[in-house]
């Protein structure tokens, strides 16, 4: 009888489909993983030794650049920290601007990942079509703080500064050219055959199990758990807006791209809202 | 003599490039490229069945095959008998597929 | 005038040059009667070999923009117009590159494979009737059995080359792509064995000149999808690209070869599309039938017609890349096992039975 | 500023210029020789006679040299390798709106055997900068190193981290640094121009490999 061996197999940290530097070590035997191993580290900057020689202010550019695709919201994390410590009270107008700026980031955000998914899988088009609408997103950042990637916007006690001239009108034709865009998303992808077969029933995950690992975001939501938190625990100025928790009960890879999906679609209403009530007298801190 | 061609060509190329190219080679380019990592243990290792498995039913289906194509050259001679003797052999060898699936000797993990 | 083969109108052309009849004065003189023959054989592979090899080319260029443009953006734009130097730049660059070979590998085997890949798939063409008057290297009479085997060698180059590089990501990338190839060889085969029922010869010229009424699309419709996923998986496109599956497995089979040898891999994959493209001409559409233009030689229209049809083929698969992501393993070994066996098995036995009816 | 008259200066709204006059216009090339001038082939052989003439050599090897430069120079193969944050800005690069593929570059390999071009994009950590390094080593001759960002240039923002590598010429030589955290897509392709106009000046040429 023919005798079958397990071996080691390195994946990353210089590989396609690990999109930063991760390592795995995977034992396998024939085809089939017997176990994973991961190894992290190689991205380790010692962002929080930094941290403690820096000063409040100083620190916030470093937070752009923990998760370099979504820096608005890491901005508003490290913010908001701040200004809870030391009892600081933001203007209405400045709230609804981090809100309108948040929710584009998490489009962004979205689009990235969405488009990476679809390269692993094999189907470069779709990455493409995301970077281009990202990079409408990015133009409107870059009017608002003079950044592509690293904002640096959010600040204690508000926002860098107004928005410049014209963005209303950038910002407005964004918010309404980007929903045919989705669908043109939804299109090339949702009744692709090939993508079901390689998405749906992956990379299962149990509701009990995802509120025991501490998931959250879109991918608590794909395994059915409706937990948001800006609508279940609100902070800033969500409590005031109108949109819903986009939940998917099938707890695979396709439900947690269809909440990615959907909740596009969302950031996009909240956006428009915070456009408009940022304008509204009363409010107008 | 398309073959010699074909090899000659790709000598020629081979060589030009040989006569063209930079060399330095150096301990660590020669070793193997696993993502930047060194590899673990021996590259050469004993593997699953699995493999053979598809080799195998090829193989079987393969020469099925060369048998079809003299059969079907001479089909309209031979008339409507033979057609039904093609499919009582072509029907013995789904069976065997049939075997092979419910198996799950086509099955690519195990 | 009608020729047989390319060699015919070689040595009718040299023969009204006045050259050939120099030719065999001087080799009877020095008794190598056989050299004129040779020499117009040599012309003839060579003729072939430049063709493929500026088609390959072409191919090159051409996925490098469609993909381009399929994706809003432009492609090579710098090399000449629209990039069209851009397959040469590569063949310059990729000959005066570093020829690296792991410490452990084969040497020997590593050194034949990419031979073993290339070779097979020039030889395809031998009996692929490019257009009407003899455009054909030699009308085997045994060619479609003929191609199915050369094609089948090319699989060997490929495991081999996997096995020898000393590399798992080779190997298994080797072992997928293989089992791959020889998974989609057998619908592939047992398709055509439609065709052959209807026509009942093997010859590619005959089944071309069958199709002068209506092409064997029309008339094998189930045989023809068959066909088309099978070549797509053959081609190794994108729906089933286990050979170059970039995010499993590095660069599949090719991971540790550069330079040249890289190249001749690279090549054998395009040639190895364009010929399993001719085929598909040659089988489902006619071969280089088409509405012939008054004027101009019928032997050039006709191998208008089926570069053409060639041409729109490797689009399609071009476009299949663009839009649809890659089929994970098992499910395209157990899309071949289960599904098309059983098709083309279906096909042949539904075939069979109209043309012992007499419908067909 | 005091001295100056205010009467006599006008004021220019800069928003109201019509910047459409000011167009530059796109000269097009339209006989063959001007299009080939274009892709560099010209000036390839303009070179190889100048390096003939000055080093002395038969023009025909310096005519081969520069041909296989000029090759080397259009289709310059990156790998896929992103650090951090740049990484990202690598894929905008080659999407849509900049589109490295112009210059011929949108091969990106994932092995290091069949790249020419290694973007260090991001920050280099300690942990990492062995098996950057080994990647570089790793690759064929002629390469090319592209170091992108503070980061890779010099640490950037994380210079005092215990756990960064300051500077990836500490490991591995760089031909061209591009500054900037992350650099603008412009940037790089600004550097890929760069780069092209190094292989085509300077170039590595050809080792003729009979001597060996």
């Amino acid at each position: 009888m023919a005798r079958t061996e397990e071996y080691q197999l390195n994946v990353g940290p210089v590989h396609p489909s690990t999109h930063g530097v991760l390592r795995f070590v995977l034992t396998m035997d024939g085809e089939t993983i017997k176990d994973t191993e991961m190894v992290l580290g190689q991205l380790h900057r010692g962002i929080e030794k930094i941290a403690e020689s820096r000063s409040y202010l100083q620190f916030i550019p470093y937070t752009d650049r923990l998760d370099y695709i979504s820096g608005m919201t890491n901005n508003y994390g490290f913010t908001k920290a701040v200004e809870d410590l030391a009892g600081i009270t933001v203007p209405k107008k400045a709230e609804y601007l981090r809100v309108f700026v948040m929710e584009l980031n998490r489009i962004v955000n979205h689009l990235v990942c969405i488009g990476s998914l679809l390269l692993d899988l094999g189907a470069a088009t779709m990455i493409i079509y995301g970077f281009r609408e990202r990079h409408k997103v990015l133009d409107l950042f870059e009017s608002l703080c003079g950044a592509r990637m690293t904002f640096n916007y959010i600040r204690p006690g508000g926002v860098r500064g107004d928005i410049p001239e014209g963005f209303i009108d950038n910002a407005k034709e964004f918010l309404r050219d980007m929903p045919k865009r989705i669908g043109d998303y939804a299109q090339l992808i949702n009744d692709n055959e090939i993508v079901h077969m390689r998405m749906k029933g992956v990379g299962m995950l149990s509701p009990e199990d995802a509120i025991n690992y501490g998931v959250t975001g879109p991918m608590l939501r794909g395994s059915g758990v409706s937990y948001d938190i800006r609508k279940d625990d609100p902070y800033s100025v969500y409590e005031e807006l109108d949109f819903k928790a986009c939940t998917r009960p099938e707890c695979d890879t396709y439900a947690r791209y269809i909440v990615r999906m959907d909740e596009m679609y969302e950031s996009l209403y909240i956006a428009e809202q915070a456009l408009k009530r940022r304008w509204h007298p009363t409010l107008q801190g | 003599m398309l073959t010699f061609v074909g090899v000659a060509f790709v000598f020629i190329a081979l060589f030009l490039s040989r006569v063209v190219r930079p060399s330095a080679p150096s301990d660590v380019k020669s070793e193997i490229y696993e993502c930047g990592e060194v590899t673990i243990g021996d590259t050469k290792f004993y593997h699953n069945l699995q493999y053979y498995m598809y080799a195998i039913a090829f193989l079987i289906f393969d020469v099925e095959m060369a048998f079809m194509y003299p059969w079907a050259v001479h089909f309209r001679n031979l008339g409507f008998i033979a057609f039904v003797e093609m499919f009582i052999f072509v029907g013995i060898l789904v069976i065997g597929l049939i075997y092979l699936v419910k198996k799950e000797a086509l099955k690519w993990t195990q | 005038m009608i020729f047989e083969n390319i060699y015919e109108i070689i040595a009718f052309i040299l023969n009204s040059a006045g050259i050939l009849q120099y030719m065999q004065s001087y080799s009877d003189a020095l008794g190598i009667s056989i050299a004129p023959k040779l020499i117009i054989i040599l012309i003839e592979t060579a003729l072939l070999l430049v063709g493929v090899a500026l088609m390959v080319m072409a191919l090159t260029w051409m996925e490098r923009k469609v993909l381009a443009h399929a994706q809003a953006r432009l492609g090579p734009m710098i090399t000449w117009y629209h990039g069209l130097l851009q397959p040469v730049i590569d063949g310059v660059k990729l000959l005066s590159k570093e020829d690296l070979m792991p410490k452990r590998a084969d040497r020997w085997i590593y050194f034949i494979a990419p031979m073993i890949a290339f070779v097979p798939a020039l030889l395809v063409f031998i009996p692929i009737p490019f257009g009407r008057d003899g455009a054909i290297i030699s009308d085997l009479p045994m060619g479609i059995l003929y191609v199915m085997a050369v094609s089948a060698i090319s699989p060997i180059g490929i495991l081999i080359g996997g096995w020898a590089s000393d590399n798992k990501y080779s190997l298994l990338g080797a072992l997928r792509a293989v089992a791959q190839d020889i998974s989609y060889e057998i619908p592939m085969v047992l398709t055509v064995i439609g065709i052959v029922l209807i026509t009942g010869s093997l010859s590619l010229q005959d089944i071309v000149l069958f199709q002068d009424k209506i092409w064997f699309v029309f008339l094998q419709p189930l045989g023809f999808i068959i066909f088309l996923v099978a070549a797509v998986a053959e081609m190794a496109r994108i729906p089933f690209d286990l050979h170059e599956s970039e995010s499993e497995f590095v660069a599949g089979f090719f991971t540790e070869y550069s330079g040249m040898k890289f190249a001749f891999f690279f090549l054998a994959e395009y040639a190895h599309l364009f010929s399993i493209a001719a085929i598909m001409t040659t089988l489902y559409f006619g071969g280089w039938h088409g509405p012939m233009i008054p004027m101009i030689p019928p032997i050039i229209t006709s191998i208008g017609w089926f570069t053409l049809k060639v041409l729109v083929i490797i689009f399609f698969t071009m476009w299949l890349r663009a839009t649809v992501p890659r089929v994970r393993v098992d499910q395209i070994l157990d899309i071949g096992w289960k599904v098309m066996i059983p098709l083309a098995l279906f096909n042949v036995f539904i075939t069979g039975l109209l043309v012992a009816g007499g419908v067909l | 500023m005091d001295s100056v008259d205010k009467d006599k200066v006008t004021v220019i709204d800069a928003t109201k210029i019509d910047t459409s006059k000011y167009k530059r216009e796109v000269k097009r090339e339209d006989d063959a020789a001007s299009q080939l001038k274009s892709t560099g082939l010209l000036n390839t052989l303009v070179y190889a006679k100048d390096r003939a003439e000055k080093r002395d050599q038969n023009v025909i090897l310096a005519l081969v040299d520069q041909v296989v430069n000029w090759g080397r120079l259009c289709s310059i193969w990156p790998v896929t390798s992103g650090l951090a944050c740049c990484a990202i800005e690598m894929m905008s690069m080659s999407m849509g709106h900049y589109d490295i593929a112009r210059f011929g570059s949108e091969v990106f390999r994932a092995t290091p055997r069949q790249s020419d071009l290694l973007f260090v994009a991001g920050t280099v950590s300690k942990r990492m900068a062995p098996r950057l390094k080994r990647l570089y080593e790793q690759m064929p001759e002629p390469k090319w190193v592209i170091a992108v960002g503070s980061c890779a240039i010099s640490g950037g923002p994380f210079v005092d981290s215990y756990a960064v590598l300051t500077g990836v010429d500490k490991i591995i030589p760089v031909d061209i640094y591009v500054p900037g955290c992350p650099p603008r897509p412009e940037a790089w392709l600004y550097s890929m121009i760069q780069l092209r106009k190094l292989i085509k000046e300077e170039g590595v040429g050809i080792t003729w490999g009979l001597d060996k």
